[in-house]
């Protein structure tokens, strides 16, 4: 390699660097002016904070049980109060920040690419094959979802596992319908048109030109259902098919603290409140990230 | 350059069909300029789509540099002749980098990275090689035009099949466009297919022209009847009239 | 134009039927390969392996699956959905009790959740980010975050135990369940056509709260479904120039921009009926409420497959019909589908 | 508030899956057969639960059978009670061949023997033989029970569809001769009796008995403190706490003589070591799992009778000792400990021990993974024999010592070929041949003082032996009341009748 | 009946519009007046033309700020009118035509049903009185079926006759002003004449004064007593024949159009830096 050529590369990377930042800034530049936003990605960042390093922060161990202890109110010592096994719940509650990430991003990483491609495949493909992916995807839409998820646990068995393949199978239809609708208007775009008309192959094509348009709005949309996803793992624990004790899920937690609600409020509340601020995260960060993505929707 | 003979679209099935275009016929000989003007929904982009490629609804002959194409073209067949569309918000993919939009007909058809024929594209529809870390957003419609003009010409067609390549742009942009097709036509000797609806775009720009309805030809003008402003069939003398206001 | 119609519907009736087949077939195979057994549950823990075989040969459970696929189409064309292992009764006559208290309910709760949704989510876009806007998605994702089940024992807590403004769980206070003769299956129809306004009266204080808690889940969605259909209707000229006629901005709204978002919003409607009609297990769990969903989900602990087969087969058409009848509102309700040549 | 004619009792109407009396066995269905159907004898708490007449006034014990005289009765049909009615009911039962079967099958009755056992001599005298050698008291116990019921024969056989004796129809109707006559259940709704006005011991005090489905216990609790349910008997241990002293209702603390278990495979490796087991039984806080979770449910005992009935020995000294079990596992050469799964139905307050287990456990090395399923997963996993650990419960279908034992001590083949997945020690795989003969001794012994003897030697070798099927607490049925309701008073196996239930007026 | 103060229609004295979020101004300083006449605005795109148009039908979003010296028509102040008042001066007393029918007619009314909307507003008819005027008005813009096409709906008409349609629909009250912005520029050559030819008509009629906004400027200038160029939110230039432009940015304009009959073998650009130099010289 010549000097002179290295140089122009090294430029190059110079100003890939300095675009890359560029546009970060501009993201960050309008996330400011969007505080609610903002305040999502901030909860969403101390969550992740707060699942790496929970053996750090968790006061208490989250499945030690002290009996003597059980149901406690919230105290200094117990900011939380304590559960119906005498373990802190706060603990429990750090900890289980991890569980809940991993599960939304297991039912995400499953879905999301899932329902993408289903949907950017009939949407491209048109005819017969759109009419068969997307009976199918009306079939399991209208499989009722809990059944199915139930049906599920029943034949591998309780567990967070299950539950994760179980909440999937039923999530990706809309994203495939989404992403269908999407292709459709990309489809018959003209820099689609007039990709195929130097040549570029019907692959090349779903990949490179329709399915990266399609992103935005399904990760748009999957951010949205992370909320969703935390209450049907709270379902499924409802009916003692989701995580197994003594797993600190909060979905479990919610549900296995429903049956001290009026005397032990917190028991319930406390875990209640951990999904309600997570989701109200996912859903603002879903806005923001609307707006920040999907210029075409976007709220101004 | 193209020859058309008894060209008929059809759209729709059983008591759906509709006849877009109705067995038109027509030549255009190498480093010609065609126009082809018409109201809305006359057929005049279904022509040129079906020259194009695009559309496989049509029937008839249509050949391309002495050569009959089919329905599927081969790569060869799809070389010949590009496309340059209306609406240069729609044409470019919103999230390629200029030069991604630059090189990809090149990646398409296999012949290479085609980065390195970025600068020179650019350079050629006189646009600064700054531009091609640009994203389509960043630019203005006629300097996206400009970069739809050069990823027409990466393939160096012979052909370019221009959609109302102006019609969504200010006059003054606009005069900028046509000067470099002009001035593009002059250094490489292409033949242009021009479809408006502006008479006078189609005036300054072509050596002939014809004048669409309902599917059909009902004119013929060559440069010195577009320049007087004579016709020879009442919906044209229509046109015209109303053109000039 | 009607023949074409007519057509199209054909076309939609065999895609129906097909999907319906699909349906029951993945289904059935789900069930029938399910580890549950549903002869465990009749013939109890404790009873020999022998008493086990007996059992399974009198549900035809023995043969192979493709056999009893073929048996239960069979008696399905003859309108047999089996009998429910759960209750011995046959399973139509279950759907038949089970079925209407969750329409009842979901369809209530439906009602409430399009009366309070759908003007919230306008006015979240008319009056976009101001307070209004704030409050009405914090609401709303309020109830999309918090487990029903959550709220429902709040709710009693609050409204049935603290205030007594509502009735607790079940459908009507337990000394009148029975008088009324269950015709149509849906209390509060059944007891209007008796005249028993007791009844009534009762059915309705016992449905309002899970309606309402049930509608408050739905709500979310459909409050920012129709925030963002309006607010894409807000940006067309056609307000613009409504607005330059000199109308008033209701006038807009409900003249001009409902009939406009009417099609997609009911769209979004039936898949929140659709959805609601699946039966909510946990609240129907909650509130004692004896409906599809704790039906369905007691048969499936159980294995009990003729129940669950059939349940979903109702609640897969009823999804489709649904689906299919937001569609034909789109043909009806936009002039530029209805006439689609 | 309820009438002053009604019943309303919150209950979980889940288990109820038929009313055919010669199957259901479910406590739930038998609370309503009890009251749906008359049995020659009966037993209450009230009385001590001695037998006592029903539809037998009186009856006769001789060397090898029982001669029961009926009194004047009539089926709610009309249909007098004859001894054909007994007769068939108990043909009937072995002939159903299910679960309900079970215990009279272990007295020796069968299918094939039933009918050449049982006979009516005239229509107001029913004769049982003694099949192999059981104590007439075993038997009568038997003849209490709710498969003992009798049905209305001449109704049923109306019914019979392709050899099915009736059970179909049976299971959604009701052809007793009872206080009370089924009007309407729907499942996971209500069950509602009506009184029987022709009753032969006088009208029923109640119009109308309402069993309502309340899964929920915290909704039940709201609503038995509202007074619009007059008995809440599937509360959660924390619910009943609640209404231990609270003013206006009262706890009814009802001892079924059952257990909650631990059943180990002893077919596993590790398991089969009674060290190993020893060493499980002594690493579980029996005392604070039932303080905190257990609560009213239950009550710590590791001795398979009930502490209070007669002949039950003392407990030995287990309970929460890591020190000497973490001892016991070096010494069974389990230093490290090991993994096991435990399979537990998904159900209050069952859950709660496998997660206080668990952790106990932990202590002492052995990590245990816990599996919640449906009943039906568990029950299956059980007798399939494929399982480390799981929790089951136990009752005892007569109130004795040799009563509670039966699902203890008794093991005749633990082939896995015998198949004996009926047998609650087989599944476990726990291969006791000396202390099944033992109990096989026992139960043909009339003689009350060598019983006695037996009945110890049993429950010390049975703890000796470090048990596979590890008794943890005593099982009681808490049922709290509004103290409105008199009269009412939990059986052990939920035949509690309410025909004679008074109310007072509500405040 | 009053004769109408004809010299002034509407004044506009020092127009100031800002977006929010955005320092540059949309409307920059432009004063005008308006008589019964035909004035055209001319310019090229995001010069303020249709943001000019709106503020003074206040028609713009709440994010916009106007300001103004002076903004009166008629002799009221439309600076401190009401939200109310604007509404029954709007479609009443000033009307606005809009570009493209497609858009900016209701899709799923029908044609009646919205121009029978004006007559109601305005006119305080009832149901059947107002299907009748607008029935009158329709026929007015010379709709020739009108029966039928009152039942009929916007995607079931074309482009022409949407327009006499939006046309019919805001001229129904005979208004005092009316703004037309861009009204055919979305319509084909061959029908633009008539639409122009009809607008014409009946502002004459009616006496009223009429703002034609467009970015064609030859065909502005045919059928405009008085043009305004606008150039970055700012007036340039006052004129009442092309001839006369003085500005640079008009002449470039002018330059840039292709003319047949004055044949170039390339176009003039417009050389930005110079007429920005310009503005800020004068
Ligand atoms: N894919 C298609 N399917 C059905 N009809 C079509 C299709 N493409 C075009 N048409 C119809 O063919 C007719 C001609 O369309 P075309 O796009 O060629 O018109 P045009 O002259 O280019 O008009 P414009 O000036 O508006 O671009 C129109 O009526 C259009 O509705
Ligand atoms: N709602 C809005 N919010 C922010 N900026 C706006 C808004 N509407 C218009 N603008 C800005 O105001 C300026 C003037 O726009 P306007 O629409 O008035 O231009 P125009 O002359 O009508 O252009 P065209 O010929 O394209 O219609 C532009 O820069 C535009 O970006
Ligand atoms: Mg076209
Ligand atoms: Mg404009
Ligand atoms: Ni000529």
């Amino acid at each position: 390699m010549t000097e002179a050529k290295m140089i122009v590369q090294h430029n190059a990377l110079h100003q890939g660097a300095g675009r890359f930042y560029r546009s970060l800034q501009k993201s960050i530049d309008k996330l400011t002016r969007e505080p609610l936003g903002m305040l999502g990605f901030a909860v969403l960042a101390l969550l992740i904070l707060v699942a790496i390093f929970a053996p750090w922060i968790a006061p208490y161990s989250p499945i030690t049980q002290n009996l003597p202890q059980a149901l406690q109110p919230p105290s200094w010592t117990h900011l939380a109060g304590t559960d119906e096994f005498g373990r802190d719940i706060l603990s429990r509650l750090i900890y289980g920040a991890r569980i809940t990430i991993q599960t939304v991003l297991s039912v995400t990483v499953i879905v999301g690419p899932v329902g993408l491609i289903i949907g950017v495949v009939a949407g491209f493909a048109g005819g017969r094959t759109d009419a068969i992916l997307m009976r199918a995807t009306d079939i399991v839409l209208s499989f009722p979802s809990l059944i199915l998820a139930l049906a599920f646990a029943a034949a591998l068995g309780a567990g967070l596992g299950t539950a994760i393949i179980a909440i999937s199978l039923t999530g990706w239809p809309p994203i495939a319908r989404l992403a269908r609708a999407e292709a459709l208007i990309v489809r018959n775009t003209d820099y689609v048109a007039a990709a195929r008309l130097y040549g570029a192959s019907p692959l090349r094509l779903l990949f490179l030109y329709i399915a990266p348009m399609c992103i935005p709005s399904v990760v748009v949309r999957l951010t949205m259902n992370m909320a969703g996803i935390i209450l049907t793992a709270a379902a499924l624990g409802f009916l003692g098919l989701g995580a197994q004790p003594p797993s600190p899920e909060w979905g479990a937690m919610i549900s296995s603290g429903r049956k001290f609600m009026i005397d032990n409020w917190w028991v319930a509340v406390m875990p209640g409140i951990a999904i309600l601020l997570t989701s109200l995260a996912f859903n603002l960060v879903g806005d923001a990230l609307r707006d920040l993505l999907d210029p075409r929707h976007a709220r101004s | 350059m193209i020859e058309v003979e008894n060209l008929e679209v059809a759209f729709g099935k059983g008591g759906n069909l509709k006849q877009v275009v109705k067995a038109v016929s027509f030549s255009v000989a190498r480093g010609e300029s065609l126009g082809i003007v018409g109201e809305s929904g006359c057929g005049k982009s279904t022509v040129l789509r079906s020259l194009a490629g695009l559309d496989r609804h049509w029937t008839g002959r249509i050949s391309l540099n002495r050569q009959s194409v089919d329905k599927n073209r081969t790569i060869e067949q799809l070389l010949l002749a590009q496309m340059v569309f209306q609406d240069p918000y729609g044409s470019i993919h919103p999230r390629h980098r200029i030069e991604r939009v630059l090189a990809e007909p090149v990646r398409a058809m296999k012949k290479g990275g085609g980065w390195d024929r970025v600068p020179k594209a650019l350079e050629r529809v006189g646009l600064p090689a700054g531009f091609a870390e640009r994203f389509p957003h960043e630019l203005s419609g006629g300097q996206r035009q400009r970069v739809a003009i050069a990823r027409a010409l990466v393939l160096e067609p012979q052909i370019l099949l221009l959609d109302e390549p102006t019609s969504a742009l200010d006059v003054s942009v606009q005069a900028e466009v046509l000067n470099l097709l002009s001035d593009l036509r002059e250094q490489q000797g292409l033949t242009y297919v021009l479809v408006s609806h502006d008479l006078s775009v189609i005036a300054h720009m072509c050596d002939r022209a014809l004048v669409m309805k309902d599917g059909v030809f009902v004119d013929e003008l060559d440069r010195a009847d577009l320049q007087a402003g004579r016709t020879h069939a009442e919906y044209s003398a229509v046109l015209f009239q109303s053109s000039f206001l | 134009m009607q023949e074409f119609n007519l057509k199209e519907l054909g076309k939609r009736a065999i895609q129906l039927l097909v999907s319906l087949f699909v349906l029951l077939t993945v289904t059935f195979v789900i069930g029938r390969v399910l580890p549950a057994d549903p002869v465990g549950a009749i013939v109890g823990e404790l009873a020999d392996p022998a008493a086990f075989e007996a059992m399974r040969q009198r549900l035809g459970l023995d043969l192979p699956l493709y056999q009893q696929f073929f048996l239960y189409i069979k008696a399905l064309l003859h309108g047999d959905l089996g009998t429910a292992i759960l209750t011995g009764n046959p399973v139509m006559q279950d759907l038949s009790t089970a079925f209407p208290a969750t329409l009842e309910l979901a369809t209530l709760a439906v009602i409430i959740s399009t009366v309070v949704g759908v003007p919230l989510g306008m006015a979240a876009a008319i009056f976009r980010d101001t307070l209004i806007d704030r409050i009405a998605r914090v609401l709303s994702l309020v109830g999309h975050s918090i487990p029903v089940f959550w709220f429902g024992i709040v709710g009693l807590v609050i409204f049935y135990a603290g205030l007594s403004w509502v009735g607790g769980p079940g459908r009507v206070d337990t000394y009148l369940e029975g008088l009324v003769e269950p015709k149509t299956g849906l209390l509060l129809i059944d007891s209007l056509l008796a005249g028993d306004t007791e009844v009534f009266w009762s059915a309705v204080n016992h449905i309002i709260l899970p309606a309402c808690i049930l509608a408050y889940s739905a709500m979310a969605y459909i409050t920012r479904m129709t925030r963002s259909f309006t607010l894409e209707q807000l940006n067309q000229d056609y307000v613009v120039a409504a607005r330059a006629k000199g109308a008033s901005s209701s006038r807009i709204v409900i003249g001009h921009i409902l009939p406009n978002i009417a099609v997609q919003l009911i769209t979004v409607l039936a898949i929140s009926y659709g959805s609601l009609l699946e039966g909510a297990v946990v609240t129907e769990i909650v509130f004692s409420w004896p409906g599809i969903g704790q039906y369905m989900t007691n048969a499936l602990m159980i294995g009990d497959m003729n129940a669950v087969v059939a349940g979903t087969l109702v609640i897969g058409l009823i999804f489709m019909v649904l689906n299919f009848l937001a569609d034909l509102a789109y043909v009806l309700l936009d002039p530029r589908t209805r006439e689609a040549s | 508030a309820t009438p002053n004619d009604q019943l309303v009792i919150g209950t979980s109407l889940v288990q109820v899956l038929s009313l055919d009396p010669q199957q259901g066995v479910d406590a739930k269905t038998i609370e309503i057969l009890t009251n749906t159907y008359d049995r020659l004898v009966y037993t209450d708490n009230q009385n001590g639960n001695v037998i006592a007449p029903q539809l037998a006034e009186k009856w006769d014990v001789t060397e090898d059978s029982i001669t029961f005289h009926l009194r004047e009765a009539k089926f709610a049909s009309g249909n007098p009670v004859t001894a054909k009615d007994v007769v068939f009911s108990l043909v009937r039962l072995m002939k159903l061949d299910q679960a309900s079967a079970a215990n009279f099958k272990t007295a020796g009755y069968s299918a094939a023997n039933i009918e050449s056992m049982v006979s009516a001599p005239d229509d107001r005298t029913f004769r049982i033989q003694f099949p192999k050698t059981v104590t007439p008291d075993a038997l009568l116990y038997r003849m209490s029970m709710g498969v003992a019921s009798v049905v209305d024969s001449v109704e049923v056989q109306k019914h019979v569809n392709n050899g099915d004796y009736g059970n179909e129809w049976l299971r959604t109707n009701t052809a007793g001769s009872g206080p009370f006559t089924l009007r309407r259940w729907t499942p996971n709704d209500l069950v509602m009796l009506e009184a029987n006005k022709d009753y032969w011991q006088g009208v029923p005090t109640l119009r109308r008995v309402i069993m309502r489905h309340v899964p929920e216990s915290q909704a039940a609790r709201l609503m038995l403190e509202r007074g619009d349910i007059d008995i809440a008997n599937a509360l959660s241990a924390s619910d009943i706490g609640y209404f231990q002293n609270k003013d206006g209702f009262v706890i009814d603390r009802v001892q079924t003589g059952g257990f909650y278990v631990l059943s180990m495979n002893a077919g596993r490796k590790e398991l089969a070591d009674p060290l190993v087991r020893k060493a499980i039984a002594n690493s579980i806080d029996y005392a604070g799992i039932e303080k905190t979770i257990v609560g009213a449910y239950g009550r710590a005992r590791n001795v398979p009778v009930p502490v209070d009935w007669a002949g039950a020995i003392k407990n030995p000294d287990w309970g929460f000792h890591p020190e000497e079990a973490k001892k016991m596992l070096a010494e069974a050469g389990y230093p490290n400990g090991f993994d096991l799964t435990l399979k537990v139905v998904s159900q209050a307050p069952r859950v709660d021990m496998a997660t206080a287990i668990q952790a106990n456990l932990a202590e002492v090395g052995i990590r245990v993974t816990i599996q919640q399923g449906n009943g039906a997963d568990i029950v299956a996993a059980h007798r399939a024999r494929d399982f480390d650990l799981l929790i089951p419960q136990t009752s005892a279908y007569m109130p004795t010592a040799l009563g509670a034992l039966d699902n203890f001590a008794y093991n005749p083949d633990n082939s896995a070929e015998a198949k004996n997945a009926g047998n609650f020690v087989w599944r476990s795989a726990w291969d006791i041949p000396e202390i099944s003969k033992l109990r096989d001794e026992a139960n043909a012994e009339r003689d009350a003082t060598r019983r006695q003897a037996l009945v110890t030697e049993i429950q010390e070798k049975f703890i000796a032996a470090g048990p596979a099927v590890l008794p943890m607490f005593e099982r009681f049925e808490p049922i709290a009341l509004n103290k409105r309701v008199i009269g009412y008073s939990g059986h052990p196996m939920g035949m509690t009748r309410v025909n004679k239930i008074t109310k007072s007026d509500a405040q | 009946m009053p004769v109408p103060d004809s010299t002034s229609i509407l004044t506009v004295r020092n127009l100031n519009v800002n977006f929010a979020r955005s320092t540059l101004k949309a409307v920059d300083g432009v004063s005008f007046t308006l008589g019964a006449e035909r004035l055209g605005i001319v310019g090229e795109s995001g010069s303020g033309k249709s943001t000019l148009g709106r503020a003074i039908m206040k028609l713009l979003p709440n994010s916009a700020k106007i300001e103004a010296e002076a903004l009166e028509f008629a002799g009221t102040s439309l600076g401190e009118a009401s939200e109310k008042q604007m509404r029954k001066l709007r479609g009443n007393e000033m009307a606005l035509i809009m570009q493209d029918p497609r858009y900016s007619l209701n899709p799923v009314l029908s044609i009646g049903n919205q121009v029978a909307e004006a007559a109601k507003l305005h006119l305080g008819l009832g149901k059947a009185a107002a299907y009748k005027a607008a029935a009158g008005m329709l026929e007015r813009v010379r709709i020739a079926d009108v029966e039928r096409t009152m039942r009929l709906y916007p995607h079931q008409i074309s482009g022409g006759m949407g327009q006499r349609v939006m046309i019919a629909m805001m001229l129904l009250a005979k208004p005092r002003l009316v703004i037309a912005d861009e009204p055919t520029s979305a319509l084909d050559v061959s029908v633009r004449g008539d639409v122009l030819k009809l607008l014409d008509e009946l502002v004459t009629e009616n006496n009223s004064g009429l703002i034609l906004i467009s970015h064609d400027i030859r065909m502005v200038a045919a059928f405009c007593q008085r043009i305004l160029v606008m150039y970055k939110g700012r007036v340039v230039e006052n004129l009442v024949r092309l001839e006369d432009a003085q500005h640079p940015y008009t002449r470039g304009l002018v330059a840039a159009m292709p003319n047949p009959r004055h044949p170039v073998r390339r176009l003039q650009v417009l050389d930005r830096p110079s007429i920005d130099a310009a503005e800020v010289r004068s």
